[in-house]
């Protein structure tokens, strides 16, 4: 059934394409102020993923009909450039990127301390400059480094990973061939300190056993793109 | 008693009641509305199914319309499910453009039914790369008293097992029943007085918090998951509605199994 | 000239291909309280038509502007379900719709007193789910059913129905072969206690003579199809 | 003596002279203001009109291209009859989508001459299933004092009776007149200060309430009608005006065919 | 290299091949008054272009949003209509459009005086009935006349002319042919009374010799113009 | 000295620096801000640049896809330059459909290039009235701190020049640079304080009036010119900055070539 069984993607030492074992991450770099009239930025490099975050504000929330009288608005933005793929993408609107949107959104005002602000809102733009799977978790990564590069407070810093499935086997940070011919796909938005989740998706075909281990894996890596972020921050969470 | 109208009232009034673990309707923690299911019932649709949990009313229709391959997948025809929510629904739901949750529930819906496999886009080929059936589920609610996506989850699948292929009418063999492999079934738990619950109320939405939905497969395998709106939840918490979600889907399944029978 | 003239529509003895005479309408069945969540709401199943119709308010208006200050403004939309017809329809902005939507607005704003409620706003939703020839009819018929089951004060009830003609002949309440190749649709819509009317429309070819006979074809339909709209309300209005 | 400003003064200023069967304009209840009729005044397009009546001008231009059938109706090229209006022609005419006004307007015109029947499709057909003519219609309002719809539909039947199929330009052949085998023609009639008035300014329509258009053809037949805005009328009221119009669309009538034969 | 080179567009006494010398405009005339419900208004034929200009206000601005509390909007629309061009042209958003509304606004800025008028708006419609190379021109050209004809008090008028090249030599005023096969386009828009800018556009390839002659001959063409729209709007800026 | 943010006083401190011959950073009338210039810098792009003026930064990316020809033109590939700007780019720029100020900057920035001839679309046919290559250049701003036409414009043709034609993806061939002939550079002046300065910065626009922008090709021959925003001009302002342009457009031209022979 389908042709991806026949794609051999793991190799005889249960090695994946590029090298990396099942459980471990493309490499990631975060680098903040790379927006210079922004209030705050960030940009994630994650394989072939480049990512960059901006956030604006506190400023007045108008038209005032959008205002909450208790606490800021959280104003996401989630966005592929259109040269960021293979094939070019047109700009305007686009579900995928609606629904990315309100999902990151969710998560982030899961743990800005938006009650500090209220009738004002917070601009977070995030731009997809190239894309190798995996871009939602490092629009969230950026997105979480840009709000603490602003300084506005957070309960936590959020970090997002996704682990999947491929050739049968649970691999975590699949990249962009593994992608295309993967199994499944489970991107999470993790607390680096308390371990508790705001975000999280599933696509696929996944036993509940191959759910755990998914569910594991990205877990620790987690804590591995938390250590990459705080150094980003220069301690500023950690 | 009378229920309080004020969102942050509603939600206080929702926490007391958590706390001596009781619903705002009396139901268990886990207990569903009753929930009823029939299909063929759109004279219009090639298939189609009715779904009615308390005062939650949806509808699902499958229309079939011809298509050409795309170059690159010249033996696949297409699927194609669209739910948005128009305002005949509730007072909530305004007209214009279709708004980020009425976006969310839609895919949602879609990666449900699609991400299972339960439609064998190869089986949908007529001659490759010529033609090949497009097949259109458009789901649709009547009355939202809570938990659309429970409901649009369950006419989805329903309809697409209801449904007939009209070869005749476009003059290319006989009507055939479209070959549904699986029936993936979903179920949704809401965060309402701090403790998630499933089948939530229109009432217990708006005084609630996160929402997390679940597709499971025949198999019990995960096909498609989401943590909707502002809320923070632990592995514990997912665990135990994952746990509850194998039995429910299960029994959903049953429910739609029977109404095809029938 | 063109080919309709070749279906036979009419039978010998006068009678149409299902059965019914010149003069007489479908079958018809009204319903009320159908959507649990709305102020009220009607269903009405009309040969193969069914149409559902949903009022909510009394309510404030809003934005601000749309308030009117005398009386309460009419927000009415009508819509086909995607799998209402044959070939389905894709949802978003439609002419037909549009047009249908104000017709049928200016017909219930004859009746509906909305001098009552300064400053508020009333929404009428009619959904065609399915379509078999004179769904505006249908939805008018039901939104007025819908207004008198929401409580909402009206002057009168609204009935309304098409006659129009084919093979040379006037017939009532057209289905959808005779709709398909007939000459000439005349829809209506009728106050039944006073016989004025509050909308009309007319497309194809018809004579003078045949034009009174189509008239007074939907007259009379007016006055059975008020009987079964009253029996649906429990004698609210007769 | 001047006019009121404000729409309920205004509302009871005309009431007033309707009770001596008194216009504001001092015209007759079934009087129209000046009409003038030019044709072939766009040199762009392949046919045109402008139509001034009173201080209303509107233009209309015939358009022409060359489509594929549709699958369905392999023998039959299009009609397309386009009317918007843009702010250029009012203060209250606002820019954006089209209004519900505009849409009406745009369909009421529309219907009138494709269902009086007189452009044949069949015959704007070059090779069944290849090629075919698809006629555009579009009417432009320049000015509006009121009563568009009349203006619309009387521009808009001129300028496709002086269209010319530019069969040169698009190398099928020579130019040759479009045929056009009927002229409908429109009139329509205002309730101002309680009963039906002709041709209703634009005062009138601001302190009138609703409107009725009648569409004739060559035989007095009826080709299309609309009732327009909030209002009750009778069955006796319907019929003096039918009567009236049998009349006035003739004459509308013929000053097409006078504007044509110059 | 190209084949427009072939087009002989200039004969072998320089002059043009309907019959003007370089230097020399179309025909142009101007008339006031032409939409009768509009506060100003004016038709420009020029060629065949035939275009017309709508003024309407100083009218109160709204939404409120809009409006500035120092001076009126002068809200610009250019718009061709779709029976003006041998193609027909859709109805609906344009981006050329939308860019010459917004510079043709940003010339009659310059000579309007706003500041007469805070709060308020003021509406310029500019529709092409009939195009024939240099629309632009004549629409910023006709919209002057009818701010004039609408009494909104102007620092100066505005004209504007458009010269280019064709077949190497630079002239004035390119009617449609020469725009089709010319090699370049500049458009200006000229105070005739202090010769000073407020429009400037180009398209193409100019050396910078061709260049200030095309700019001259736009001057001198403006001087002409002035005098056309000076004598139909009675003498009332000359 | 601390800078002015309300436009009025901004305006005024512009002014008065001006009446020195200063600028608000320190820089001549005609003096730019330091520029960095790379190519090749986005993996998944044929063809890219980034811009770094002062703190405005800018990418542009190039894709190419294949395209029908046009039926009126058989033997020509396409060209399309698209630049909008999105809210990530700064305070002042909102998100929803292009406004007047994103289309302007993307139209002009596409003259510039299109109308230097720099692309000939007769070499992008690969087989004529079949398959031609479409050249899309997208034009995309990270950080506006003023200036971004002249931005926009250098990061285009840098990454047109940097383009490699993707023949092997499509498999039609071997990959090859993108014939590029020309190198048009664009230099914009804003009026600052009442005179015109090169390379405005986002303050210096926000107190200024209008702009020239100015696009000239390798010979000094004029592409393009635009006049932006409310402003009046003379004909020798106009000469001294086209005076300076021929000078400053050669700069930009030899750091396009730079960073291509790297």
């Amino acid at each position: 059934m389908g042709g991806y069984g026949d794609v051999q993607m793991i190799d005889d030492k249960g090695l994946r394409m590029d090298g990396r074992k099942p459980s471990e991450c493309r490499p990631i770099e975060i680098e903040t102020g790379v927006v210079p009239v922004a209030d705050g930025s960030a940009r994630v490099r994650w394989g072939l993923n480049d990512v960059i975050a901006a956030v604006y504000g506190p400023m007045e929330a108008h038209p005032r009909k959008i205002q909450r009288q208790d606490r800021a608005v959280l104003d996401v933005r989630y966005n592929m450039a259109p040269f960021s793929t293979t094939d070019r993408i047109r700009p305007g609107f686009n579900r995928r990127s609606r629904e990315i949107s309100k999902v990151t959104a969710e998560a982030l005002e899961s743990v800005v301390m938006l009650e500090l602000y209220p009738r004002s809102k917070i601009r977070v733009e995030i731009e997809v400059l190239c894309a190798e799977a995996g871009t939602r978790c490092a629009g969230i990564t950026a997105a979480s480094a840009a709000l603490a590069h602003a300084g506005i407070p957070m309960t936590d810093l959020v970090v997002s990973v996704a682990s999947g499935k491929v050739n049968g086997v649970v691999v975590c940070d699949l990249n962009k061939e593994e992608d295309n011919y993967g199994e499944a796909d489970l991107p999470m938005g993790i607390l680096p300190n308390s371990g508790e989740l705001v975000f999280l998706q599933m696509d696929g075909d996944l036993s509940q056993e191959d759910f755990k281990i998914a569910w594991d894996y990205n877990m620790e890596a987690a804590s591995h793109i938390h250590e990459i972020m705080a150094r980003a921050l220069k301690g500023g969470d950690a | 008693m009378s229920i309080p109208l004020v969102p942050e009232l509603l939600r206080k009034h929702l926490a007391d009641l958590a706390e001596s673990d009781l619903r705002i309707d009396g139901r268990g923690r886990f207990e569903s509305r009753e929930i009823s299911l029939e299909v063929g019932i759109l004279p219009r649709a090639e298939g189609s199914a009715r779904v009615q949990m308390g005062n939650t009313i949806v509808l699902a229709g499958v229309k079939f319309q011809l298509m050409t391959p795309y170059p690159d997948r010249p033996n696949q025809g297409g699927l194609m499910c669209s739910a948005e929510v128009r305002p005949v629904a509730g007072r909530s739901w305004e007209p214009g453009p279709p708004s980020p949750q009425s976006i969310e529930l839609g895919r949602v819906v879609d990666r449900g039914i699609r991400e299972s496999g339960c439609i064998d886009v190869d089986e949908l080929c007529i001659i490759p790369g010529e033609r090949a059936w497009q097949v259109i589920l458009d789901v649709f609610a009547i009355s939202d008293d809570g938990n659309l996506f429970d409901a649009f989850a369950l006419a989805g699948i329903a309809a697409l097992r209801s449904a007939i292929v009209p070869a005749e009418r476009f003059e290319i063999g006989e009507d055939y029943p479209l070959p549904v492999s699986k029936t993936p079934t979903m179920c949704s738990y809401h965060r309402v007085g701090g403790r998630y619950v499933l089948d939530a109320s229109k009432k217990e939405e708006l005084g609630g918090d996160e929402r997390i939905h679940i597709t499971l497969g025949d198999d019990g395998h995960v096909h498609s998951l989401q943590k909707g709106l502002k809320g923070i939840f632990t592995t514990d918490e997912f665990e135990e509605i994952m746990e509850h979600a194998i039995e429910r889907c299960s029994e959903l399944r049953d429910l739609v199994n029977n109404a095809i029978e029938k």
